[in-house]
């Protein structure tokens, strides 16, 4: 929609041009915005992933990362490792459901934060929240199973209407709990 | 406009025909309506008070919105032609008899209001408008719209699930303890006397509204025939397969419960022949009604939900437009 | 100055980029079951919108026609990515929720619409206000979406609860069926406020 | 520090590779398109209403610059400053487009016209003149169902109290789509601001249009004769008013006064102004003249 | 069992008022108003004047004109004007009035004595042409033209349409039964002229006493007499040819194609007076029924004759009409008066007393398809209603095949939200037919 | 069977356009009539399958190894737009008449979240180089079939009595919202 009624002729190396410098500009100016971001946005990051960790593990007071385990941090108490904090992924009702989960060292679940996730609120995304969280909470491996049946008092209790997304939250984090007894070399 | 009041002295000229038949677009639905009646009044009985409530609720409030949307669009009002009144009644039959009365008129102002005159109202309407009432409920209100009461009338069918939810989640033989032995189970499916939604319980009599409108000419057998029979044939086939309590093989499945369990009789016989959103041949229409069947089969074999009637039915009808444009009739003398 | 207001005043209610033009719907569904969202990403898109039509309108002249779209669109990716940038290193909360759609801004056609149907035909100013108009436009779209889906359902506006206990919120409202429902109805209902503005417009100019 | 580099030299390096794509393609693969007719058809009104003649704004606007022999001024909602446009663009002059507006040319309401049968069937002029012509007593009128209100794409037609149409002259934009759809012929396009017309359609002989509708045109011709300007001719029965003249020379409308049936309609504030004044003159006239006659009477007595 | 067209519907027939009443003659008229368009084609021009004294089959008004019929007086006496008059399907009409002198004279050389065994095919062509026969079916197309086999085609059997579908009409029917002699001979004649052996003639089964007459008469001609299931529209003529010979006249063909001459019962008859006596088509057999006529008759009736007339001859009305419609109920037109001529094509007059004619009050379609399982076509009828609404008249003529609808009504018979589908058609027809005289 | 499931589930369980909410201008703008909007569901496809094959090179072989994944938006929108740009100039020259049948959708596909956001998700998800085609096709497809059952309906409410503020692109919303409740009906079949 170019105003003038008649179309000019270019060279090739005027168009090219034309674009190339567009985009040098902006490269420019990308790099200069990610030079002073980037810093800013990895010290952020650092500094929430201790945070969400201090929510799991209120007791410790310090989170080394363990060497091997990509993003496992062992939480510990006056040099002391009293728990495990890993990632754990599933797939719930709306895909995948990414969470963190803090293990005691006997394998049995701390508490749980759910990071990502695309369950349907009101519905699965109350499995990250009370009264569900409850029910996992202090929970081993072999309890971490999800029932419908009401008089089951031992399992995990599915949600009324969101049974994927109970199955789902409990499946990672037995997962995560299993990998840690593993790690720890089935402790019981 | 021009129009005086018709003057007796002059003749009244209209295009030929002069004659027609007696068959009326409310004469059809107040038929339907009457058909569905005995197994609405049999849902009335037996789940009690509650269901009688959301009957009501949803008969009123449909035929009130209907009246209210007109009135609004100042068209002429036709809340007598019995259509409103009828998708009400239906959607009312689609619904668990626990649910609070008031998500009944949210339903039925969904289904006339959005489903049928946003899109134009009696006849233009693409989606079966009970069937969106219930969809939208169902994906609002989720926990409400599965949740079964316990039954108090027969002391034996003590089951807070309704068969197809049992069948899904513990398998077919924990569905066959609920009711003790086989021949209860169909016995109970035939009668209505099982948990489920209000009116898509009892068989026998929306079988016998269905035959008298068959009988009417108000709807092809071909639709609930076609639609039945497939659900019958790909449950029998692929039923045993996907059972929780281990894949039991092919030709497995039990396709009797199949038709009787869930609303597939008064899908089948009520919502598939909806003629306003069905293709309008018959070939179309037995397109239509396999394609249901399947998408019925593929749901509750496969699906999340444990019931697919009325999901299939919305489906098929999102598809009728493209069915309709394929399956012209044959006309007369063309060539080849 | 009368032409500027015009200009700002068009993008609102007379050709909302979403209600009335109906470009880049996507996000009007994707982000506002919250008004939060809603209104971070009407502010997101308002801030590029601006820029854009700014930038576009200096270059215009300079810009070969042969590849004037790839030029505009490296600019509004440009803009885009430092806006990206910028939130993830300042408001990680945000950009999380934005997810996949702030990465999208850049195909929002509304923002190369205008860089080509106005920026790139006006000087400075008016693009400014331009784009400034419809970026608020598209906000504002935004934000209404955004506060009657979550008051609807979730019972809350911004995250804070309005409606007791009592309401038992329909989850259809924050589910994609509810969306493009109330989105449906949300257009019928701006046109009819468009026409009884031009109508009440019309009446004034004959008074 | 590293990171910051590779991204200028990675952007620039796409920008180059594109550009160079791009610039490449264009030369291998250009081909003639005339931009004009985008521009065109963004200048033109987009009513669609086809008054131009052709199918459609893009169709026009296609022709119009293709075609050296098209002229610009076809589009008639868009008016001259439309065609000026057009004009400019295509290099093409423009000529005066005549601002017209829809004209009912027949003035007989329910209450003035008879009725042949009861009609019943589908509202529309052109289903109802279908079936022995329409219900209307006179077979040349307006028979009152709206097809022309319902066809106008710019809403300027509604349906009055008395089931004739009525122009909102503001809005019509003279493209005559009316006139078209109208099965009756009844719609005439006439230049705008026309003092006086006679706004009847009947080819019928006196006696017969009279028999069917009181206000019909009788084609008796008193008009013409009063006319001092020769802007009526009578043809088939019916007089027809050329408004340019009356527009161009007409202030004393004195052809309202004679016409027996009051076929013949002043249409603009002027005109109605000056009918009064002429009809009063006329009373007074008669009345005088009546009085005389008395006088004259009484005195021969 | 006979095998059976698709679609159809099974109205009441309504014949029992005048299926049993003998064909009785109507007086003369005083003035036989007598239009000079009577038939499909090219209207033919006066060749007589006001004040001209013309003799009964006389020539009155013709044209070169192939497709068209010519026009005779229908009595002798004067003409008294030429001019305009109420026609029953053209509205107004040039007709020629000629007022009764009572003498009912014969135009010189009428009636003679001629044998149609010696007549070749193109002799007999030439007496139907100027005899002026027309298809008294209704369609009123002319049978010289129906007749004349183009060279490249050939004709393989003649049907005789003894169907009489249509509600309440019985001229048909009481003709067989009463003058089965002129229809035999009528028949015979047209076989020989098209040089075919075969002969059917099909009749609806609720005629068992035509049906009875017919297999007498025609026994030993190689004619088969067929008994055809009751449903409407049988007697359009390529269901009657579908059913009888199993073929399917192409669409937008016509009969020939399938080697097929169809006539009427009373063009049949009419064939027969004009060749082997040389009698112009001047009268016709009519069925003048409703509710609201005292005495329900069929009638023997001279052409010109006007509606009023004949209705006084059977008693006048017995309650105010609601409706006047020449033809039958199905297919026939509403008329907006009874002063109008009764012409070759009128094959009953019908008088609806107030219910008797519904047409309800029209609402949405509700797309029940019960349109397309009734149209004998194999169309889809609610379309057309749809598209004409809205005015998307080439898109029914392109995508639904709409010039292919017959106008037989059957879809609006059944339709249960009153659609007027038929008027739509029309409509549909008329608009596209002027969009493309405005291309042209 | 996984690439099985991963198409099916793009084309009707997860449909891009009916719960993910991509690609809507579209979805909307073309789907007045039928044969325009199988067209422009083919053209989508196809540009994605390019586009997703040349991204994920692109994405692997430069932006990967030299960390710099925050670009990922700039460089695959600019390749997108230069290569819908390039497809416009080939197919005018080479066949006028598919062009226009879609020439006039191949910009508004540059501008089109879906076609950017396929190759976004995939190397976000870290999908293999078949994989990623396979999604791509798969949501190409299920975009068809989202637009191609739009037209149907909207064609068909073209001839109903659609209450005039809702009539255009209001209906469309309202049908879209059925359509996607109605595919509710697949949740929970696969993945
Ligand atoms: C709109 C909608 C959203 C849903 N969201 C979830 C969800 O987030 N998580 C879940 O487990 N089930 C969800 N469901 C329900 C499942 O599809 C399924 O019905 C349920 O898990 C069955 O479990 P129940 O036996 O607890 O009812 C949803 C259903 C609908 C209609
Ligand atoms: C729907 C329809 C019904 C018809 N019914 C009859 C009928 O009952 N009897 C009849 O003779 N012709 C009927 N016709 C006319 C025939 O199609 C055909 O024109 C006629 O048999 C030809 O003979 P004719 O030219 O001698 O009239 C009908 C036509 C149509 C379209
Ligand atoms: C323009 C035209 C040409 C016709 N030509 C022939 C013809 O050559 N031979 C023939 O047998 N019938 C011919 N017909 C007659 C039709 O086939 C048919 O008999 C007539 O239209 C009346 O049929 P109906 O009463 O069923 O409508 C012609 C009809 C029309 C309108
Ligand atoms: C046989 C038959 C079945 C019907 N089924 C339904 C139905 O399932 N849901 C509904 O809302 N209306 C139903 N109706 C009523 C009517 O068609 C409905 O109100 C329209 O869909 C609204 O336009 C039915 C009508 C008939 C005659
Ligand atoms: S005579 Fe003239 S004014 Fe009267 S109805 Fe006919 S056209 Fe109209
Ligand atoms: S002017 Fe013509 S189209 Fe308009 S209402 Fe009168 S007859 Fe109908
Ligand atoms: S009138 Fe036409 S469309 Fe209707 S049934 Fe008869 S042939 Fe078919
Ligand atoms: S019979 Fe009437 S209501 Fe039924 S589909 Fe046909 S037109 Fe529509
Ligand atoms: S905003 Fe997603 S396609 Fe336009």
């Amino acid at each position: 929609m170019s105003t003038e009624h008649t179309p000019k002729e270019y060279s090739i190396f005027q168009i090219a041009i034309n674009l190339t410098i567009t985009c040098f500009i902006s490269g420019i100016i990308i790099a200069g915005v990610y030079f002073i971001s980037h810093p800013v946005a990895v010290k952020n990051a650092a500094a929430k992933e201790m945070e969400t960790m201090q929510v799991l593990v209120p007791e410790a007071d310090k989170f080394t990362p363990i060497e091997g385990e990509e993003d496992w941090y062992a939480a510990e108490k006056g040099g002391e490792t009293i728990a495990y904090v890993v990632p754990g992924e599933t797939k719930g009702y709306g895909g995948k459901i990414g969470m963190l989960v803090a293990v005691n060292a006997d394998g049995s679940v701390i508490d749980y934060q759910i990071l990502v996730a695309n369950e349907t609120p009101g519905l699965g995304d109350k499995a990250g929240k009370e009264p569900f969280k409850s029910q996992i909470i202090g929970k081993t491996s072999d309890h971490l199973v999800v029932t419908k049946d009401a008089s089951n008092k031992e399992d995990v209790q599915a949600m009324t209407g969101a049974t994927i997304s109970s199955k789902a939250v409990t499946k990672g984090v037995k997962e995560a709990v299993d990998g840690v007894v593993e790690y720890v070399g089935g402790v019981k | 406009m021009a129009e005086v009041k018709s003057n007796k002295e002059l003749f009244n000229v209209s295009v030929s025909p002069h004659i027609r038949s007696k068959e009326s677009v409310s004469k059809i639905m107040w038929t339907v309506n009457i058909c569905l009646a005995p197994a609405a009044l049999f849902g009335a009985y037996y789940f009690g008070l509650n269901a009688i409530l959301i009957l009501v609720a949803g008969v009123v409030s449909a035929v009130f919105f209907e009246w209210a949307v007109q009135k609004i669009r100042k068209k002429p009002v036709t809340v007598k032609d019995g259509s409103a009144f009828l998708t009400g009644l239906l959607l009312a039959m689609c619904l668990p008899p626990t649910l609070p009365w008031w998500m009944t008129i949210v339903g039925s102002f969904i289904a006339i209001v959005i489903a049928k005159h946003a899109m134009g109202g009696l006849g233009s309407n693409i989606f079966n408008p009970a069937h969106i009432g219930r969809a939208a409920l169902m994906v609002s209100w989720p926990v409400a719209m599965t949740t079964w009461s316990k039954m108090t009338t027969a002391a034996d069918v003590v089951s807070s699930a309704t068969p197809l939810n049992v069948l899904k989640m513990q398998g077919h033989e924990a569905l066959i303890d609920t009711f003790g032995n086989a021949s209860n189970m169909y016995q109970a499916l035939f009668l209505g006397t099982r948990n489920g939604c209000i009116g898509e319980t009892c068989t026998v009599l929306l079988v016998l509204g269905g035959l008298f409108l068959i009988y009417k000419k108000y709807i092809n057998w071909q639709v609930p025939v076609v639609m039945i029979g497939t659900v019958g044939i790909l449950t029998w086939i692929f039923g045993g397969l996907v059972d929780p309590a281990g894949s039991l093989g092919f030709f497995a499945g039990d396709p009797l419960f199949h038709i009787m369990a869930g609303g597939l009789i008064i899908g089948a016989f009520f919502m598939a022949t909806d003629m306003v959103t069905i293709p309008m041949t018959i070939k179309g229409q037995i397109i239509f009604a396999a394609g249901a069947g399947v998408m019925t089969v593929m749901i509750r074999l496969l699906g999340g939900y444990p019931e697919g009637v009325c999901y299939s039915i919305l489906l098929m009808n999102c598809l009728t437009p493209l069915i309709d444009r394929f399956c012209q009739p044959k006309k007369f003398g063309a060539r080849g | 100055m009368n032409s500027l207001w015009s200009e700002f005043k068009k993008g609102i209610i007379a050709e909302n980029p979403i209600f009335v033009l109906a470009l880049s719907l996507c996000p009007a569904l994707a982000v506002t079951s919250s008004a939060t969202t809603s209104l971070t990403m009407g502010l997101s898109v308002m801030f590029v919108i601006t820029m854009n039509n700014c930038v576009v309108s200096l270059i215009r002249n300079v810009v070969n026609p042969k590849v004037r779209v790839p030029v505009y669109i490296t600019s509004i990716a440009t803009i885009v990515t430092v806006v990206q940038l910028a939130l993830q290193a300042y408001a990680p909360a945000l950009y999380d929720a934005l997810g996949i759609y702030l990465a999208l801004i850049v195909v929002f056609a509304i923002i190369l619409a205008r860089a080509e149907s106005f920026a790139s035909k006006h000087t400075l100013i008016p693009s400014f206000f331009d784009g400034l108009g419809m970026g608020v436009g598209f906000c504002v779209a935004l934000v209404i979406i955004g506060v009657l889906r979550e008051l609807f359902g979730a019972g809350s506006i911004f995250g804070v609860k309005l409606l007791g206990d009592w309401y038992n919120a329909p989850l259809i409202m924050i589910l994609p069926a509810g969306g493009f429902m109330l989105i449906g109805y949300l257009i019928g209902g701006w046109k009819m406020l468009v026409q009884h503005m031009e109508k009440k417009e019309a009446e004034r100019s004959e008074a | 520090m590293n990171t910051a580099i590779m991204v200028v030299l990675v952007m620039t390096g796409v920008g180059l590779i594109f550009g160079l794509i791009l610039a490449f393609a264009n030369k291998a693969f250009a081909i003639e398109v005339n931009p004009l007719i985008e521009i065109v058809e963004e200048a033109l009104p987009k009513g669609q209403c086809g008054a131009c003649g052709y199918a459609g704004c893009a169709a026009y606007a296609e022709a119009v610059v293709l075609d050296p022999d098209v002229p610009p001024n076809l589009c008639i909602p868009g008016k001259k400053p439309v065609a000026d446009e057009v004009a400019e663009i295509t290099g093409k002059k423009s000529a005066e487009v005549e601002p017209q507006v829809a004209q009912i040319r027949c003035n007989s309401g329910i209450a003035e016209s008879t009725k042949k049968y009861n009609y019943v069937g589908i509202e529309d002029c052109i289903a109802a003149s279908l079936v022995q012509g329409g219900p209307k007593g006179c077979q040349y009128g307006c028979m009152g169902f709206g097809t022309c209100a319902a066809n106008c794409p710019f809403d300027a037609l509604s349906m009055g109290e008395n089931g004739l149409p009525i122009v909102d002259q503001k809005k019509c934009t003279g493209c005559g789509k009316c006139a078209s759809v109208c099965p009756k012929h009844v719609i005439a396009m006439s230049p705008i601001g026309e003092p006086v017309s006679v706004l009847c359609n009947s080819k019928d002989k006196g006696a017969a249009a009279k028999k069917v509708c009181s206000v019909a045109c009788i084609g008796c011709g008193a008009c013409k004769k009063s006319c001092p300007y020769d802007a009526i001719t009578v043809e088939n029965n019916l007089a027809v008013v050329d408004g340019k003249i009356c527009l161009e020379k007409c202030n004393n409308p004195i052809c309202l006064e004679k016409c027996p049936t009051g076929a013949i309609v002043p249409l603009t504030e002027d005109a109605k102004k000056a009918s009064v004044v002429i009809k009063e003159a006329a009373a007074k006239a008669k009345a005088e003249k009546a009085a005389q006659a008395a006088q004259a009477k009484k005195e021969e007595k | 069992m006979m095998k059976s067209f698709r679609g159809g519907v099974h109205p009441n027939d309504s014949k029992s008022y005048t299926a049993s009443k003998p064909i009785e003659t109507a007086p003369l008229p005083d003035k036989a108003i007598i239009p000079v368009r009577q038939h499909i084609g090219a209207p033919c021009s006066p060749i007589v004047a006001k004040g001209d004294l013309v003799k009964k089959g006389q020539l009155i008004a013709t044209t070169d004109a192939f497709v068209s019929g010519n026009v005779h007086a229908s009595i002798s006496g004067k003409v008294i004007d030429v001019g305009d008059y109420p026609h029953p399907v053209f509205g107004t009409c040039l007709a020629i009035v000629v007022e009764n002198d009572g003498k009912d004279e014969w135009v010189e050389g009428i009636p003679l004595k001629r044998d149609w065994q010696d007549l070749d095919t193109d002799s007999i062509n030439k007496i139907i042409r100027e005899a002026g026969i027309v298809g008294m079916g209704g369609a009123t197309f002319p049978t010289h033209v129906k007749m004349a086999v183009p060279k490249d085609k050939k004709a393989e059997a003649f049907i005789l349409n003894a169907a009489e579908c249509e509600p309440y009409l019985t001229a048909d029917h009481r003709m067989m039964l009463e003058q089965s002699d002129r229809i035999v001979t009528g028949v015979k004649i047209a076989m020989k002229a098209l040089g075919v052996t075969k002969g059917y003639v099909g009749i609806e089964d609720n005629k068992p006493d035509a049906i009875e007459a017919m297999k007498k008469a025609f026994s030993g001609t190689g004619v088969e007499v067929v008994g055809l299931p009751t449903k409407y529209p049988q007697g359009a003529e390529k269901m009657l040819i579908k059913v009888l010979t199993g073929k399917e006249v192409p669409s937008g063909g016509l009969p020939l194609e399938v080697g097929v001459v169809v006539a009427n019962v009373g063009t049949a008859a009419a064939i027969c007076d004009a060749v082997t006596q040389g009698l112009p088509l001047i009268q016709r057999v009519t069925t003048i029924s409703g509710k609201a006529i005292k005495e329900p008759k069929n009638i023997l009736v001279r052409v010109g004759t006007t509606f009023e007339d004949a209705i006084n001859f059977c008693g006048g009305f017995a309650s105010t009409p609601e409706k006047i419609i020449s033809g039958g109920p199905m297919m026939g037109m509403a008329e907006p008066s009874i002063d109008l001529p009764i012409i070759k094509g009128v094959s009953g007059i019908l008088a609806m007393a107030e219910g008797e004619s519904n047409t309800g009050t029209e609402s949405s379609c509700i797309r029940c398809g019960r349109c397309l399982n009734a149209c004998p076509m194999g169309l889809n009828p609610s379309m057309f209603s749809i598209l004409g609404e809205r005015g998307h008249f080439e898109e029914a003529v392109q995508d639904f095949n709409l010039l292919d609808c017959v106008e037989c009504g059957s879809c609006v018979y059944v339709c249960p939200a009153k659609r007027n589908i038929v008027q739509y058609v029309k409509y549909c027809k008329a608009q596209n037919a002027a969009k493309k005289a405005a291309g042209k | 069977m996984e690439y099985f499931t991963l198409f099916m589930g793009a084309v009707v369980v997860n449909n891009f356009v009916l719960t993910k909410f991509l690609g809507l201008c579209i979805f909307f703008g073309v789907s007045k009539n039928l044969s325009a909007s199988a067209g422009m569901g083919i053209a989508v496809t196809a540009v994605m399958v390019m586009s997703s094959a040349l991204a994920w090179l692109i994405y692997n072989f430069i932006l990967l190894p030299f960390g710099l994944t925050f670009m990922t938006t700039a460089v695959f929108v600019l390749l997108i737009a230069s290569f819908v740009q390039l497809l416009e100039m080939v197919i005018k020259k080479y066949s006028p008449a598919l062009y226009n049948m879609w020439g006039i959708y191949l910009l508004l596909i540059a501008t089109n979240c879906i076609v950017l956001s396929i190759p976004l998700i995939n190397v976000e998800s870290s999908y293999g180089f078949l994989y990623s085609l396979v999604n791509a096709v798969g949501s190409g497809l299920g975009f068809a079939l989202a637009i191609v059952l739009m037209a149907s309906c909207r064609e068909k409410l073209r001839l109903a009595d659609v209450p005039k503020p809702l009539e255009g692109i209001g209906i469309a919303f309202i049908i879209a919202g059925m359509l996607a409740l109605s595919f509710l009906g697949f949740s929970g079949m696969i993945g």
